[in-house]
């Protein structure tokens, strides 16, 4: 017995699987979920640990590439299993599907003392909406990366792929997390893979950099969401999703009658506290300043991780904990607002930069923003789709960019690049990049980017007090339409030109990229000599394929928007069966009747529906801000890096100048954050050296200090003894004349 | 503070001891300019108020004018011999010191002990010093200035020991005059009862005055005294068989030397046997210190020492065996 | 010296009594030569005048010891001056001799150079 | 006996060491520890960790019994747990101090093998003289690790080590011999008596009021009768020599230091083990021995705790010294561990035992990590050294995952128990509470915005969320120190001393044969010969056995961030029952204190009257 029980209870996954089990069949209104939706998670990480291998065996050929496309491929089918068996157990059903305990342990029988955090999964439709999406990406990415990063075969390669899937697992983790503990596993998990793969070049000073913030930024917010958890987990007794919302019931039933103060307020600091996080992750004010960085890796991560999945966890988390959000008075509209000034401030800098794939990252921040005002504006519904057309068209964009600067030797300045789309073996990219831009763009009717941009902008100006935000998002379209056609108008069409970057990123540091990768140009006369033998170099199939559908994807994404069920359409049915809109219309009807009285009545667009007004409206501001760069960047344009806009530019003065500098936020985090902190530190150093070591340095020192002292009076020095002997006897003799006195 | 008042003010007395601290600090010798005969006379201002200041409220009963003379000149040369910087001025100013104190001890009454104090102090034990310093002296060679040592011009810690010293100074002073006015004046003696000790002396002064009867001696008791009546001042003398009373001649009385004779061998005479050993110890010691074997016997060790060393280092050198320089 | 200053010196015998305030002088007298030899043992680095400065000091405790005697009629005090002055010169012969060696060692006569007699 | 014999083998082989020669030191002292290394398994194996509360494989022997003093060993499910990673670190120090020690490899490897047994009878003791004698007998062997293999301030390092720790032991001693005096001085219960009649084997009474005993568990019940007064001061005494060795924020200073100039081993034990030593002697004694004070006095330790993690997580931050800074982060987490503590509530103290394992496993790592590039390149400093991952990837993976460890990354094992503890204090308070009775609460009610808002998972304690986002500061601060060493040292240009980094393009060399150290060895053999001697015959990359001796530390990092539940289980019985000991003294505590307010100035004023007339 005493020797086999630590066995038994090390003995492993089965014993304990079925404890889980168990515990979760407790929990009322649970379905055991299908095996299969373990999997997903799973083959990544199985993925991971094979590619690991292959770098402790040193593999030098494209075998993790092909074992992490295979794995992410399996992933996403058990995805669309599960998607398809959640379909059949009906609408809006839940169910969990328990792998094995993790932290868990009790002190007590009564609620709340037992604290639960298993490995095990929530299996709703916006989980699997979020994985359909996650793994389908994931998989074409990781084939486009298998050709992007072939420069690299035998060296990053392994690690390249393995960071590639531990990513996909720990998003996994965070998607389909049956609590906010494992949700925060997979929230750091995605924040680890994003460091490593910035840091994939981590022989540039730049990229270990932008590693680090990212890491750091992101984990100002992690400390907010954890600290949410908790609260969560001190009010609600559970970090589980099912008992929280179980447990959410009594505070619903006072928002619902309006009692909106008596919900306590523990409640109302938890989606305050989640919130950040969110923002964190999701690159929001203020704590967007690492996504631009990021740009620094390899360009698939660029695409999958910092704009089609990781970011949106942000969103996934306020939309899976929406009940949370709706019980506090001030969760929504300071998101609500932080987007929104998000997406103004991101598009502006957007504006203003020359680097595509920075241009691109701003866009991606300020898109966030737009998610994220559509989740403030009681658009959940709209917030999903436009993180579901987002990821496609925002991916292709950045492969897209990837293929560009693939080709050109890392050259990512859009002055010195012109008419690429036109080049031989670049159609496939240029069309890629044509179809990007229009649904990044907004483009009416016939991109999915325009209908769920809409549908945002149609709930902020349809709920009440929020049309300020309306018009901030009105206005961020705009300048989106515009700095998206810059990029195009000026990269992909217009006179045949380019000059080659300095060095590809990937290659600066592996010696074989130098000689091929150093390519030359008629034009740049300033170049090395052997700059005159380059020649751009096409993207082969597996990134033509992967653009080609992936553009086909961006424009399918209509189909799940538009189309659908007796529930509506596809996605809006997905979100409205989870947590997303958990009582959800119940509540915002609720919500609207507390802030202002009058009922159900929507607001309006100057007397129009706002919803129908705004398919007019955007429409027609994403083609005014279409027209404006075609006029700058493409009818004015004669050179590559010369155009009328350039002209314009000393109008704006300083805000050009400021805006190209990202409105000097860095700096003044900086100098404000990272240099007080760096002095502070500096001065604890000190202080521990010099006054806490000092204090106890001293006490050690003092009897040695009073002994040595008193050293010399013992030094064989005859007037010592003699002033010694006489001084006593002063002091003797003052004592007598002291006591008899 | 009552007690000390009836002799001096106290602020009077320590401002006096600061004065004096003062002075002594400055006549100390010590490199450079040193202000030593400014520092004398201070000090021996801050002496001589000090001693005209104490009783000057009660003038009948201050000592007489010598015992002024005598302890300046005392303390003037006491601090003379702390502060010349030279050994042998210095033992003079001692024996001026030893001759000062003499003079008090004179005022005393203690003849015996001023004339010994000259002859023992002044003659014997300060001749030794200074022939000990005349040895521990080199004597300027020809036509070379005298260079004083070191340790002679510069006194160590002036300022430190002054303090010290006058600390001390002012806390004996107070503890000593806060006592001295409850000493109780003892009875006058009431008899020379001491002479009766002495029927010698008792004989030869009626011989010298011509009133002892021939042949005659003073009447001894048992235990060898004479048998004096002192309410009549007279001597039972004893002449061939017949005693008659004689008196005393009126000058005499025990002398100082008596006194301090009797004194000493009738009350301490353990005392002088235990003082008769140290002075033999004494010599002995200093005999043994002195000899001149130890300074061969060291020099000698020294000398083998080296020469051991250097055939040493020669056998190192050549590799040849060092017995000539053993031998040397 | 004629004799009638001495005898006005030495009043023969002991006078009948001597005044406390005559004998503040006296032990006035002995404590300030013993402070000054005192400060000239801590002062003076010269062994020789070391050895003269406790003869000071020898000095000034005969004063006190003399002038208390008279003062309380008793000749003890005279006695134990003569104790100490067989005392002070077996000291000084020692001393001296002591001396004498020590210089011949090093040339000096200086108490700081024999610091390594601490032991 | 098997406990025992924890004790004996390694001083056995150690005694062996001392006669054998040298060149068989390593083996021998491999084939100890690796033998009580066993032996631990096999009392781990006997031990039933169902039920962790229960003190297993006891053994008494009598020793002085005039004073009760007995050689008396138990173990529960925390000791066992210590015991287990103790028994991981030891033979891993000896085989990662294979190359590193080259000189005097007896005196090394036999002071190593008495520092594991002296760690052992720390975790086994049952009597406090054992437990003390063991507590202090780890100086030895570290001053001598430090003093002898240290780097170049070893002499002042080893001593201030030596002198800070036993200063704060012994007034620790003051403490626990003030409990045994109490214990003697109580009245012999009735059934005491009765008891204390019938003697042990050994003659002496058996332990228990009224009697000298250093027994532990009779020593706790007596300790938990003292005034609230002794209580507090018996408190202060053991927190100061518990606190030092932690080592929590005023007394840490010894730490850097000894940590910097220790040889690789000697960290990792000083890491792994001997910090645990504080915070298992705070568990183990002062919660259980004073309860109602350290509840008392929890909210000033947490807030040292707290002080320590934000204030040593910034100093790591500019250090430039790899293992000063990893000493200093040392601080920062140990401040977590004692955070759990302090919190005093289930998740706290599990958390925290949990924490001593799991920052044993990733800084000791850290260390075994440091200390392999030290051994190559013979600095510390992140001025010399950086962009090793292009020359050592191997040692690069693992820095890095050590790294994530320590950071406390999710699903390795340094989130666990920071989580938890982090957890414990933030549920750690009484204004959770629905009593709006207290000042505090009523207060918090108002900041919480209701009255009566169900805390179901919040426990008592003297804590607060504010503990737990103040502390939370610390991951961040965590991040950003270990990420810039890893920026520094893992990644970025290859950066080498002077004499390293003269050989071979920076980039090209690294690009191409980084993989292989043939390519490295060749270079340094044809320009640098002396070089290729000054660093032996290790080669670029991590040997086989470094690597063997890495990775069980990662695969237990990965382990026990996964599947914690078996500790966590096991855990359960002593944590809990530690936790009734506090909230049964703190509910005490309350009764007592309520009357004992309103009469004491009636019936206290009196006397002090008299006595001031």
């Amino acid at each position: 017995m005493h020797a086999t029980s630590i066995l038994s209870t090390w003995a492993g996954l089965l014993p304990a699987q079925h404890e889980a089990a168990g515990a979760a069949a407790q929990v009322a209104g649970a379905v055991d979920g299908p095996a299969i939706a373990a999997l997903a998670p799973l083959l990544p990480l199985l993925s991971f640990v094979l590619c690991g291998l292959c770098a402790a065996f040193k593999v030098r050929s494209k075998l993790p590439a092909w074992i992490t496309v295979a794995c992410l491929a399996a992933s996403f089918a058990a995805v669309v299993a599960t998607t398809l068996d959640l379909r059949e157990a009906g609408a809006g059903s839940v169910m969990v599907t328990p792998l094995f305990d993790w932290i868990n342990y009790s002190w007590g029988t009564e609620a709340g003392q037992h604290f639960r955090a298993n490995f095990a999964f929530h299996i709703d439709s916006l989980t699997c909406l979020w994985m359909l999406f996650v793994t389908g990406l994931a998989t074409l990415i990781a084939l486009y990366a298998s050709e992007y990063m072939s420069h690299d075969v035998g060296m990053g390669y392994c690690r390249f792929f393995a960071a590639f899937s531990l990513f996909v697992f720990s998003m996994a983790c965070l998607v389909m997390g049956d609590n906010l503990v494992l949700l925060y596993l997979g929230w750091e998990g995605v924040g680890l893979c994003s460091y490593l793969l910035i840091g994939y070049f981590y022989k540039k000073p730049s990229a270990v950099a932008a590693a680090k913030k990212a890491f750091i930024v992101n984990r100002i917010g992690d400390l907010f969401l954890a600290l949410g958890i908790m609260l969560c987990w001190v009010h609600f007794g559970s970090v589980e999703y099912r008992e929280i919302f179980a447990r959410v019931g009594p505070s619903l039933e006072l928002l619902r009658e309006g009692k909106v103060d008596q919900i306590p307020g523990i409640v109302q600091l938890i989606p305050l506290l989640l919130m950040v996080g969110a923002f964190g992750k999701s690159a929001q004010l203020p704590l967007y300043v690492w996504l631009p960085d990021a740009m620094e890796g390899p360009t698939p991560v660029s695409a999958l991780i910092h704009a089609a999945t990781m970011v949106t966890a942000g969103v996934y988390l306020i939309a899976r904990t929406y009940p949370l959000f709706l019980l506090s008075e001030y969760a929504l509209p300071i998101v609500g607002w932080v987007g929104a000034l998000t997406a103004l401030l991101a598009a502006t800098i957007g504006m203003a930069q020359f680097d595509i794939k920075r241009i691109m990252a701003y866009s991606t921040v300020s898109q966030l923003g737009y998610m994220f005002c559509g989740l403030a504006v009681l658009g959940s519904v709209g917030a999903a789709a436009h993180v579901f057309t987002h990821a496609f068209f925002k991916a292709m964009l950045f492969l897209s960019c990837g293929a560009v600067m693939h080709g050109f030797a890392g050259q990512l300045d859009l002055r010195k690049l012109s008419g690429v789309a036109f080049m031989k073996g670049w159609g496939v990219v240029g069309i890629a990049m044509f179809v990007g831009c229009l649904n990044l763009a907004g483009f009416p009717v016939i991109t999915a980017g325009y209908w769920s941009k809409d549908m945002i902008l149609g709930d902020a100006f349809a709920t009440p007090g929020m049309q300020a935000i309306g018009w901030i998002l009105l206005l961020t379209a705009g300048l989106t339409a515009y700095y998206t056609f810059r990029v195009f108008f000026r990269v992909f069409v217009g006179p045949k030109h380019f000059e080659p970057g300095d060095e590809l990123h990937a290659h600066d540091d592996h010696g074989h990229g130098h000689d091929d990768g150093h390519g030359g140009h008629g034009h740049a006369a300033g170049h090395a000599p052997s700059h005159a033998d380059f020649h751009p170099h096409a993207p082969g199939w597996a990134i033509n394929l992967v653009l080609g559908i992936l553009a086909i994807a961006a424009f399918a994404a209509i189909v799940p928007l538009m189309t659908g069920g007796d529930n509506g359409p596809w996605l809006a049915s997905m979100v409205d069966g989870s947590s997303a809109k958990y009582l959800g219309v119940a509540a915002s009807q609720a919500a609207h009747a507390a802030g202002h009285g009058d009922g159900h009545a929507h607001a309006t667009f100057f007397g129009y529906d706002a919803h129908k007004a705004m398919m007019v409206v955007s429409g027609v501001v994403g083609f005014i801000g279409i027209l404006i760069a075609y006029l700058l960047h493409y009818a004015g344009r004669t050179t590559a890096a010369r155009s009328k806009a350039d002209s314009l530019l000393p109008a704006f003065g300083p805000l050009a100048t400021a805006a190209q500098h990202k409105w000097y936020v860095d700096e003044i985090y900086d100098l404000l954050i990272v240099k007080p902190l760096w002095v502070i530190s500096n001065i604890f150093a000190l202080i521990d050296k010099y006054v806490v070591d000092g204090l106890v340095d001293f006490l050690g020192w003092a009897p040695r200090a009073i002994g040595r002292s008193l050293r010399p009076s013992q030094g064989g020095e005859l007037h010592g003894y003699a002033i010694g002997m006489a001084g006593g006897i002063a002091v003797l003799v003052l004592i007598v004349l002291l006591v008899t006195f | 503070m009552e007690t000390i008042k009836q002799i001096i003010n106290p602020y009077m007395l320590y401002g006096l001891c600061v004065l004096g601290a003062l002075g002594v600090c400055l006549a100390l010798p010590r490199r450079g300019i040193s202000p030593q005969v400014l520092g004398a006379l201070v000090a021996s201002l801050a002496g001589g108020l000090l001693l005209l200041a104490m009783g000057a409220a009660n003038p009948g009963s201050l000592p007489n004018i010598y015992f002024y003379v005598f302890s300046l000149v005392a303390l003037g040369a006491a601090l003379r011999v702390i502060t010349h910087p030279r050994p042998v001025y210095a033992a003079l100013y001692f024996v001026l010191t030893v001759i000062a104190t003499a003079g008090l001890f004179l005022i005393l009454s203690a003849e015996f002990m001023a004339f010994a104090m000259i002859i023992v102090y002044a003659g014997a034990i300060l001749i030794t010093y200074l022939f000990v310093i005349m040895l521990a002296t080199q004597s300027p060679q020809e036509g070379e200035v005298e260079v004083l040592t070191e340790y002679d011009t510069a006194a160590r810690e002036p300022v430190a020991a002054t303090v010290v010293g006058f600390l001390l100074l002012a806390i004996m002073t107070t503890l000593a005059f806060r006592g001295l006015p409850d000493l109780k004046t003892p009875a006058p003696l009431q008899a020379d009862s001491l002479l009766a000790e002495m029927p010698r002396k008792i004989e030869r002064a009626l011989d010298a005055a011509g009133t002892l009867p021939e042949g005659g001696k003073v009447k001894l008791d048992d235990a060898n005294r004479a048998v004096v009546d002192w309410t009549t001042r007279q001597v039972t003398v004893v002449a061939g068989g017949s005693e008659s009373q004689v008196a005393i001649p009126d000058g005499l009385k025990a002398s100082n030397p008596d006194r301090l004779g009797f004194n000493l061998l009738r009350d301490h005479p353990g005392t002088i046997e235990i003082a008769g050993v140290i002075l033999l110890m004494a010599m002995l010691g200093a005999v043994v210190l002195s000899r001149k074997q130890v300074q061969i016997d060291e020099e000698a060790k020294m000398k083998q020492a080296n020469s051991l060393a250097a055939a040493l280092a020669k056998a190192k050198i050549d590799n040849r065996t060092g017995e000539g320089g053993g031998m040397e | 010296m004629t004799h009638g200053t001495l005898s006005l010196l030495a009043q023969t015998g002991f006078p009948a009594s001597m005044a406390q305030a005559t004998l503040a002088h006296y032990v006035v007298v002995s404590l300030l030569m013993f402070v000054i030899g005192l400060i000239g043992f801590l002062t003076r680095r010269n062994l020789i005048i070391m050895f003269l400065c406790t003869e000071l000091m020898f000095q000034a405790a005969g004063i006190a010891l003399v002038a208390f005697g008279r003062f309380h009629l008793d000749y003890t005090g005279q006695t134990f001056v003569i104790f100490v002055l067989t005392v002070a010169a077996a000291e000084a012969s020692m001393a001296l001799a002591l001396i004498v060696l020590l210089f011949r060692r090093k040339e000096s006569l200086s108490a700081e150079d024999w610091q390594e007699l601490k032991g | 006996m098997i406990l025992f014999s924890l004790i004996l083998i390694p001083l056995l082989f150690a005694a062996l060491l001392a006669l054998a020669p040298a060149a068989q030191a390593r083996s021998l002292a491999f084939l100890g520890m690796l033998t009580s290394s066993a032996a631990a398994v096999l009392a781990m194996l006997r031990f039933d960790w169902n039920n962790g509360a229960v003190f297993a494989n006891e053994k008494t022997f009598p020793w002085l019994g005039e004073l009760g003093i007995q050689l008396s060993v138990g173990a529960d499910s925390v000791s066992m747990l210590m015991i287990a990673l103790t028994a991981l670190l030891g033979p891993i120090c000896v085989v990662a101090s294979r190359t590193a020690v080259t000189e005097r490899h007896r005196t090394f490897f036999g002071w190593l093998l008495v520092l594991q047994a002296a760690m052992y009878g720390v975790f086994i003791a049952r009597d406090l003289i054992l437990f003390y004698i063991c507590f202090e007998f780890t100086l030895v062997p570290m001053f001598v690790l430090i003093n002898v293999f240290g780097s170049t301030n070893r002499k002042h390092a080893s001593v201030k080590f030596f002198l800070y720790t036993f200063t704060g032991s012994v007034i620790a001693l003051a403490g626990l011999v003030y409990v045994a005096k109490f214990n003697a001085e109580l009245p012999v219960s009735a059934t005491r008596e009765s008891l204390a009649a019938m003697m042990q084997a050994g003659g002496t009474p058996a332990p228990g009021p009224g009697v000298w005993t250093f027994d532990i568990e009779t020593l706790g019940r007596a300790a938990r009768r003292m005034s609230s007064t002794e209580q507090a001061w018996v408190l202060l005494a053991l927190m100061v020599g518990f606190a030092v060795k932690v080592p929590l924020f005023p007394v840490h200073t010894w730490l850097p230091l000894a940590h910097t100039e220790a040889p690789t081993a000697g960290s990792v034990i000083l890491a792994g083990v001997l910090l645990k030593l504080g915070t298992y002697g705070i568990f183990r004694f002062a919660i259980p021995f004073v309860p109602a004070a350290f509840a008392e006095y929890a909210p000033l330790i947490a807030q040292l705790c707290i002080v320590g993690i934000l204030y040593g997580g910034l100093i790591c931050w500019v250090q430039t010294d790899v293992k000063k800074l990893v000493a200093y982060s040392s601080v920062a987490h140990l401040g977590f561990c004692v955070l759990g503590l302090a919190a005093t509530n289930a998740t706290g103290l599990s958390g925290s035992i949990l924490y001593m394992i799991n920052h044993g496993l990733s800084t000791g790592a850290l260390f075994l990590c440091i200390g392999m590039v030290y051994e190559r390149y013979h600095t510390r400093s992140m001025k010399e050294l950086g962009g090793l991952a292009a020359k050592m990837p191997v040692w690069s993976t693992f820095m890095i995952f050590f790294t994530m460890a320590s950071v406390g990354l999710p699903g390795l094992n340094g989130f666990v128990s920071e989580f938890m503890c982090l957890l414990a204090a933030f549920q750690a308070s009484s204004a959770w509470g629905s009593s709006t009775t207290m000042v505090e609460g009523a207060m918090d009610a108002g900041l919480w915005g209701s009255a009566g808002a169900s805390t179901v998972g919040a426990t008592h304690g003297g804590l607060g969320p504010w503990y737990a986002a103040i502390a939370g500061i610390g991951m961040i601060v965590a991040a950003m120190y270990l990420l810039l060493m890893v920026g520094r040292v893992v990644w970025g240009p290859l950066v080498e001393p002077h004499g390293h980094g003269g050989h071979g393009g920076h980039g090209g060399h690294g690009g191409h044969g980084g993989h292989g150290h043939d390519a490295h060895g060749a270079a340094a053999g044809d320009h640098h010969d002396d070089h290729a001697d000054a660093h032996g015959p290790l080669p670029a990359d991590l040997t086989a056995r470094e690597i063997g001796v890495l990775a069980p530390l990662a695969i237990l990092c990965v382990v026990l961030g996964v599947y914690p539940k078996p500790l966590l289980a096991t855990l359960e019985g002593p944590v809990n029952q530690t936790v009734q000991l506090i909230d049964s003294a703190r509910s005490m505590g309350l009764q007592l204190e309520a009357p004992a307010h309103t009469t004491s100035p009636a019936q206290g004023g009196a006397p002090t009257q008299g006595l001031a007339q």
